[in-house]
C-alpha cells in the first residue's frame, strides 16, 4: 500500500476529488496548510504598512491506495490540480505498512 | 454654548429650590433623545471592543476586549461616586469641579439640567468618562498587566480626564471661559486619549517583534462590525451633545454622518494612491478618522463644510498612521494617529469652518482660531505630562508589562485563563 | 405604580370613548421613548442568542440562535393575538387577563395608555413576552429538539407568562393590588424564567457528558458581542419601563448602568479570589447579573444604591453559578444561577433599599419587604410547578430530547441541516 | 399622506421666510425620533453587510462588507452635494426634483420639515438613499469589480434612485399626485433594488461554478447576526417613516414586528414542508421577507392583518428564491427574490388590506388597488432598463467583472489587498 | 519506531486519548481534518436548495510510537474510537526513520 | 528523499522558516495541529469551574527534502525552534517514495 500526499490549490479540490473517483478511490482525507514554496505570498496591506505574507493558502490530500492503483492515481490529481502557474503543488509517495479499518478491526488493502 | 448656559442656569435654579420652575422647563422630546443618546454612546464601548479585538492576534483578544469592558465596569462607578462631581461639581472653579455631589448626592429625579433631568445629564457625560480611557487602551495591548491597567485608568480619569473636561465644559472651566469650542469631546477626548497614549507607550515599550513580525488583524469582519456600531453610536455622541432634540442636534447628525462618509472617502484614496488598493481596514479606519474630525466642530459646522473637514481628517490620520513604522513607536492600535492627529485636525478646523452659532476664522473671528489651539495644545501637554507621571510611579511599583513568556503565549490566557475560540 | 394608575386611568377613558381628551394626553417625547425602548429590548433577542451561542459548542451554535429567534417568531404572533389581551386585557380579575382584546380588538392608532399610543404600550409589552421564554433556552440547549421547544414556548407564554404578567402589572392583578414592587420585571421576567428554567432541565436531563467532559465555549467573543447588545438593550428594558421620558427614566436609566458595572466588578473581584483571574466570561456574566438584580428596582433605587445591588448581585450569582457542578443539575447556560437567583436577589433587596417613590426597610416599611419576598416566591411556585406539568406532557407525547446520535453530531444539523461555519 | 402634506406645507412656509411660525411647529419628541430612526437605519447597513457577508465564501468577506461600506461613504456625500435636491427639491414637477437645494443651500439648524428640522428630514432621507443601493450588491458579490461598483452605485443614485424617489415622495411626484401608498419604500426602495439587481447580473453573468459548486455560506452566525440588526433597524425605517412619535408610527411599529415574525414563521413552514427541517438561514430570510413585505403598507396596515401580509411574505420570497437554480440565473444573495418579489407582494397587498387613513381593496377602493399596481409596475421597469443601460455602459468602458484568476482567489485580495481572517 | 496514523470520528477523540494513555503512549498530534469514503456526507439546506456535502470532519491523530507498543497502540484505537458506524475511521502505520526531541536534540526511541 | 516532520511552538515558525531557508530548503507545508505530550495544558477558567485543557496549540512542518539536505535541515529545526522548555517538540524523520511536481508532472529530487 503507498499513501498519496498532494498539496494543492484549494480551489481545485472538486476536480481532483471527482478525478480520483472516476480512477476508483473511495477514501482519502483532507486538511487545510499553508504552504511555502515558489510561489511568492500575496501582498496584504496593514493600516498604512504593506507587509509579505510568506505562506500561501493549500489544500493537502492524503489518501492510502493499493500499489496497483498507486499510478492512476497519482495521474488523476496532476492532471485535474494543474492550471499550469507556480503554485500547483507537489505530491509525495510513501510505503504504507499496515491499514486497519476501526469498525471491523480488519486489516490489508481490503481496508481501503 | 447656549446648552451650557441652560445646564448652569439650571443648576443653580435646582440649588436655590425653585423646583417647580425647574419642573416646567422638562421637555420630554429632549430628555427622550439624550436616553437614547447616552445609550448608544454606551455601544460604543463593544463597538470599540469589536473595532479593537478584530486587530490583533487570536491570543490576545480577550484582553483585548476585556480594556473595553472593564472601563464600563470602573468608570461608570467612579463617575457615580466622585467623577461628576470632579468635573460639574463645585462652585466654579476654573481648573477643578467640587467634592460636592460626591454620590451624586443632592441630585434626585425632578432634579434638572435644562431641559432634560439631571440623571441624564451624569448618565451621559458619564459614557464620555467610560469611553475615554477605552480609547487609550488600543495603544498598550498585547502587552500590558490587565490588572495594573484598570487601576490606570481608575487614576487617570480621576486625575486628567475630570479635570479636562472641568475645562472644556464645566461651569467656570478655564478654557469654557475662553470660549473654546469643543461640541462633542474632541478636545477632551480624542485629544486627551491620544496625547495620553503616547505617554503610556513610552513608559510601556514595544510589542516583542515590533517591525520584524507582521501583525497581522485576527479578523477584520469583527473590526468592521466595531466600525459600524461607532459609526451609530456616534450619532449619540455628537448629536445628543446638542442635550436637545432640536435644530442643532439635527445639523450635528447630519455632519456627523457626511464627516464619516467623507473620512472614509479620504483613507481609502489616499491608500489607493499610495499602495495601489482600497482596504477594508482602511475603509473603517477612515470612518473613525471622519468621525473624530467633526467631533468638536459637529453643532457649529454645516453638512457641506463636514465634507472637507471629514475627508481632509481621513487623508491626514493615514498618513499619521503610516508615520508610524517610521517613527519606530508602537501605538499598536494607532490611537494617536487617528484620535490624537484627527483630535488636533478637528478642534483647529472648527476654528476656521465653524459658522453657526459661532464665528471662526471664515468669518474674520481670529481670536476663536487661536483659542481652539490654545484648547488642543494645554489638553494634550497636561493629558501627556500627568500620564507620563502615572505610568512611571505604576511602572515601578507593579511593572506595566506582562513576562516576555505571557506576551509570547498571548495575554487571553495569562491575564483572564481563556482562550477567545474552539472552533 | 403612578405609571400603572396612568394607564389604567386612560384605558378606562377610551373605552369610554373620550377619545378628544385622550388626544390631549399624548406626548410625543414619551412615544419617542418607549418606541426605542421597544427596539432596544428587540435587540437584546439577537444579543441572547449571541450571548448564549459563544457559550455552546459550534455544533450547536445556529440551534442556539434559532431558539432566540423562534421566540421572536411565535410569541410576537401570540402576543398580537391573545398575549396582550391575556396579560393586560379583561375587568381587572386578579389572576388572568381577559378575552376582549383578542387580535388587539379595540385598539387603533388614536388609542392612548398614558401618555402614549396603546399599540406603543403593547409593543413594548410584547419585546418583554418574546423575550423570556427566550431566556429560558439557555438551560436546555445543546440536546432539546427544535419542534418541541417551540411548542414548549408557545404553551409556556400561554399558560405562565401571559397570566404572571398579569398579576404584577394588569389592572387588578393581585401582586399589584398587594403593591409588589417590579419596575421592569425582575420578578415577571427573571424569576419566572429561571424557575420554569429549572422545571425543564429536571424533565429533560443532562448532555451527554456533563461533568465528565468539559463544555468549553466555542467564541468567547460572541458572547462578550451579546453582552454589549444585551447591557445596550436593557437600558430599554429597565429606563422604559417608566413608560416616559421623565426624571424616573432617567434614573433608571442611570441604575441601571451603575449596576452592570457593579454586577461586573462584584463578578471579577469573586472569580479572582477564588481562582487568581479575573475571566472574560465572567464580566459579561457579572454584567448581566447586575442587570438582573437591578431590573425589579431601577425605578424605585437611587444610582448611589445601585451600586452594591449590582455588585452583591454580581457575587451571589457567582458563587450560584459555582454550585452548579456541585448540585449536579445541567443548567447549560445558567439560567438559574443568573436570572432565577439574581432575580431572587433584585427583588428581596428592592424590598431593603428602594426609597423613590415608595417605601422599603430602609424607610421602615417593613410589609413592602414582605410582599416582595411573597410576590418572588408565589412566581416561582407557580412557574415551576405549570412549566414541569407542560414538561412532563410533551415529553410523553413527542419526547423533548434529539437521540443520541444527534446530540453527538450535534443540533445544528440535526434539527437545521445546517453547520455554522464553513471557513 | 398626511405627513407628507405637513412637509410639503412646511417647506412652503420656509421659503416664504415664516421662520416664527415654523419655529412654533418645532416638536422635540417627534425630533427625537426621527433622529433615532435615522440612527437606527444607518445601522442597517452594517447590518446588511453582515447579513451578505456571512452568506459568501471566506475569500470574498471583506468585499461583500466593502460593498454596504461604499455605500455608505460614497452616497451619503451624494446626497448632502445633489441627492436631497433632486429627490425633494424643485417647484413639483412630476419626474425630477430640482436643482435649487444642491448643498443643501438654503437649510438651517432653524428650517423645518413638518414638525422636525430640515436637517433631520434630510438625514432620514439619506439613509434610504444609501441603503438602497447597498440592497443590490447582494446579487453581485463575489465577482463584480470594486471600483466599478462604486461608480455605478452614484450614478444608479443620481438617475434612478433620486427620481423614483421623487416620484413616491417629493412634492408634485406622479405617483404621489395619484395617490399611490409607500409608507416606507416598498417600491422606492425595494422593488427598484429588486429590478435593478436583475438588470445587473444581466449584464455581469454568473460567478464560476454556479449551479456545479455548492456556494456554501461561510459563516451564518454572521448573516444571523445581521439579520437582528436588520430587525432592529427597520423599526427606525418603517415606524420612522410616520415623521412624528404618534399613534401611526406606534402601529408601523408593532405592524413591522408583526410581519417580520409572520415571515419568520411563513418561510421556515415552507421550509420544513419542502426539505423536512427549518433552518437557520431560512429564519434569517424569511424575517427579512416580512419584513420587506409590511414596508409599504406599515403605517396603513393594523397588526392583526400584518399577520397574513408577513406570512404569505414570507412564503412568497422561499418560493422565489427556489425558483432561482431553476431559472438558473445567478442573483448571489437573493435580491430579487426577497426585495424584489416581497416588494411587489408588499405594494400589491397594501392595496387589499390597507385600512388605516387610506381606502383598498377591502374598503372597496379598487382605484387605490390598481394604483398601487401600476406604480409597482412603473418603478420595476424604469428602475431595469436604466440599470440595464448604466451597466452595458459601465461593462464596455471598463468591464464589471474581475478576472477569472481573481474570482478563483477571492476578491478580498484581489479588490482590497486583505484577507479576513488569520485565526 | 512506527507512526500510526488514525483518523477517527471527533467526538471519539476523549475515549481515544484516554485508551492510549492506559497503554503508555505519552504523546501524539491531533489535527482536524475532512475525510471522504463510504460515509456519506449530510445533505445541507441553503436558501431553496439543498446540497450534499460531501466530507464529514473526522479527527486525525499520529503518533509514533516504538515498534512494541504498536500493537497494544493500534488495538487501543480501534476499541476506544468503535461506534460500529460506518466512518469510524482507518488506522495506518508506517515506518520512522529517526526522531529528534527539539528541546535537548537527542534522538531516537527516548524521545516519544 | 526524506519527510522531515517538526511539530514545534506555534511562536517559532518564523524562526525555523529563516532557518530552512538559510540552509537553502524552497518549500515546506504548514499544519495548524493539537498537541498532546508532557507539556501539560493550561487552566482555563469557565464560569465556576476551572478546567484542563489537554492539548496544546502547536504547528506541524512537513517538508521533504533530498537526502544530503536531512541534516542540516533537522539541524536548523532544532536550533531556531528550541527554547529549552518542555513541549518544544520532536521531530520525525521518514522515507518519501517519489515526488511529483503538479504544474509539470517531473519527479524525483528536482521536484523539491
Ligand atoms: N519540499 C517540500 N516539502 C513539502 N512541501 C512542499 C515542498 N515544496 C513545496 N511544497 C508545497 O507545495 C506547494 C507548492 O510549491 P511551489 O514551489 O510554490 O510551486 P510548484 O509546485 O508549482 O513548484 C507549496 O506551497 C508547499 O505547500
Ligand atoms: N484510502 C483512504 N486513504 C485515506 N483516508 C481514508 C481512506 N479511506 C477512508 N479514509 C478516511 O477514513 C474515514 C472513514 O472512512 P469510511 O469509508 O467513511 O468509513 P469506514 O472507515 O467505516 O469504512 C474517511 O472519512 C476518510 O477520512
Ligand atoms: N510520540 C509522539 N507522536 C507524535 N507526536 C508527539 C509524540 N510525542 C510528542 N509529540 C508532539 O510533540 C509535542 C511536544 O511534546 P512534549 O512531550 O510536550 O515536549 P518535549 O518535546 O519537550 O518533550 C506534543 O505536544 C505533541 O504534539
Amino acid at each position: 500500500m503507498k499513501k498519496i500526499e498532494a498539496i494543492i490549490k484549494p480551489f481545485r479540490l472538486d476536480e481532483v476529488l471527482e478525478a480520483l473517483k472516476a480512477v476508483g478511490v473511495t477514501g482519502m482525507t483532507v486538511t487545510e496548510v499553508k504552504g511555502f514554496g515558489r510561489q511568492k505570498g500575496r501582498k496584504e496591506l496593514y493600516r498604512g504598512a504593506e507587509h509579505e505574507v510568506e505562506f500561501v493558502p493549500k489544500t493537502m490530500i492524503a489518501l492510502v491506495v493499493s500499489d496497483e492503483l498507486l499510478d492512476q492515481s497519482v495521474d488523476a490529481i496532476v492532471e485535474a490540480a494543474r492550471t499550469g502557474k507556480i503554485g500547483d503543488g507537489k505530491i509525495f509517495v510513501s510505503e504504507i505498512g499496515e491499514a486497519i479499518r476501526v469498525r471491523t478491526g480488519e486489516r490489508g488493502k481490503s481496508v481501503l | 454654548m447656549k446648552v451650557l448656559f441652560y445646564i448652569v442656569f439650571s443648576v443653580v435654579a435646582i440649588f436655590c429650590g425653585t423646583d417647580a420652575f425647574a419642573a416646567e422647563l422638562l421637555s420630554a422630546g429632549d430628555t427622550a433623545w439624550v436616553m437614547v443618546s447616552t445609550a448608544l454612546v454606551l455601544l460604543m464601548l463593544p463597538g470599540l471592543a469589536l473595532f479593537y479585538a478584530g486587530m490583533v492576534r487570536s491570543k490576545n483578544v480577550l484582553s483585548t476586549v476585556m480594556m473595553s469592558f472593564m472601563a464600563m465596569g470602573v468608570i461608570a462607578i467612579e463617575w457615580v461616586v466622585l467623577g461628576y462631581s470632579g468635573a460639574f461639581g463645585g462652585m466654579g472653579g476654573p481648573l477643578f469641579g467640587g467634592f460636592d455631589q460626591l454620590m451624586l448626592s443632592g441630585i434626585g429625579p425632578a432634579s434638572l439640567s435644562g431641559t432634560i433631568p439631571t440623571y441624564s445629564f451624569v448618565a451621559f457625560q458619564g459614557m464620555f468618562a467610560i469611553i475615554t480611557p477605552a480609547l487609550i487602551s488600543g495603544a498598550v495591548v498585547e502587552r500590558m498587566k490587565f490588572g495594573v491597567y484598570t487601576l490606570f485608568i481608575l487614576l487617570w480619569s480621576i486625575i486628567v480626564y475630570n479635570p479636562v473636561a472641568h475645562w472644556v465644559w464645566g461651569e467656570g472651566g478655564w478654557l469654557l471661559e475662553h470660549g473654546a469650542l469643543d461640541f462633542a469631546g474632541g478636545t477632551v477626548i480624542h485629544i486627551s486619549s491620544g496625547a495620553s497614549a503616547l505617554a503610556v507607550i513610552w513608559v510601556l515599550g514595544k510589542r516583542r517583534g515590533f517591525l520584524k513580525e507582521a501583525f497581522v488583524p485576527h479578523s477584520l469582519p469583527m473590526t468592521l462590525t466595531g466600525a459600524g456600531l461607532l459609526w451609530f453610536g456616534w450619532f449619540g455622541f455628537n448629536a445628543g451633545s446638542a442635550l436637545a432634540a432640536n435644530g442643532t442636534a439635527a445639523m450635528a447628525l447630519l455632519s456627523t454622518n457626511t464627516a464619516s462618509a467623507a473620512g472614509l472617502l479620504g483613507w481609502l484614496i489616499a491608500e489607493k494612491i499610495k499602495f495601489g488598493k482600497p482596504s477594508a481596514l482602511g475603509a473603517a479606519s477612515g470612518c473613525v478618522a471622519g468621525l473624530v474630525a467633526i467631533t468638536p466642530g459637529a453643532g457649529f459646522v454645516t453638512p457641506a463644510w463636514a465634507i472637507p473637514v471629514g475627508f481632509v481628517g481621513g487623508v491626514i490620520c493615514f498618513y499619521a498612521v503610516c508615520m508610524k513604522t517610521r517613527l519606530g513607536y508602537d501605538d499598536a492600535l494607532d490611537v494617536i494617529g487617528i484620535h490624537g492627529v484627527g483630535g488636533f485636525w478637528g478642534a483647529i478646523i472648527t476654528g476656521v469652518v465653524a459658522t453657526v452659532g459661532t464665528g471662526s476664522l471664515m468669518t474674520g473671528d481670529t481670536r476663536q482660531f487661536v483659542v481652539q489651539i490654545v484648547g488642543a495644545v494645554a489638553v494634550a501637554v497636561y493629558a501627556f505630562i500627568v500620564t507620563y507621571v502615572i505610568c512611571r510611579i505604576l511602572d515601578a511599583v507593579f511593572g506595566l508589562r506582562v513576562s516576555s513568556a505571557d506576551e509570547l503565549n498571548g495575554l487571553d490566557h495569562s491575564e483572564h485563563g481563556e482562550g477567545a475560540y474552539n472552533i
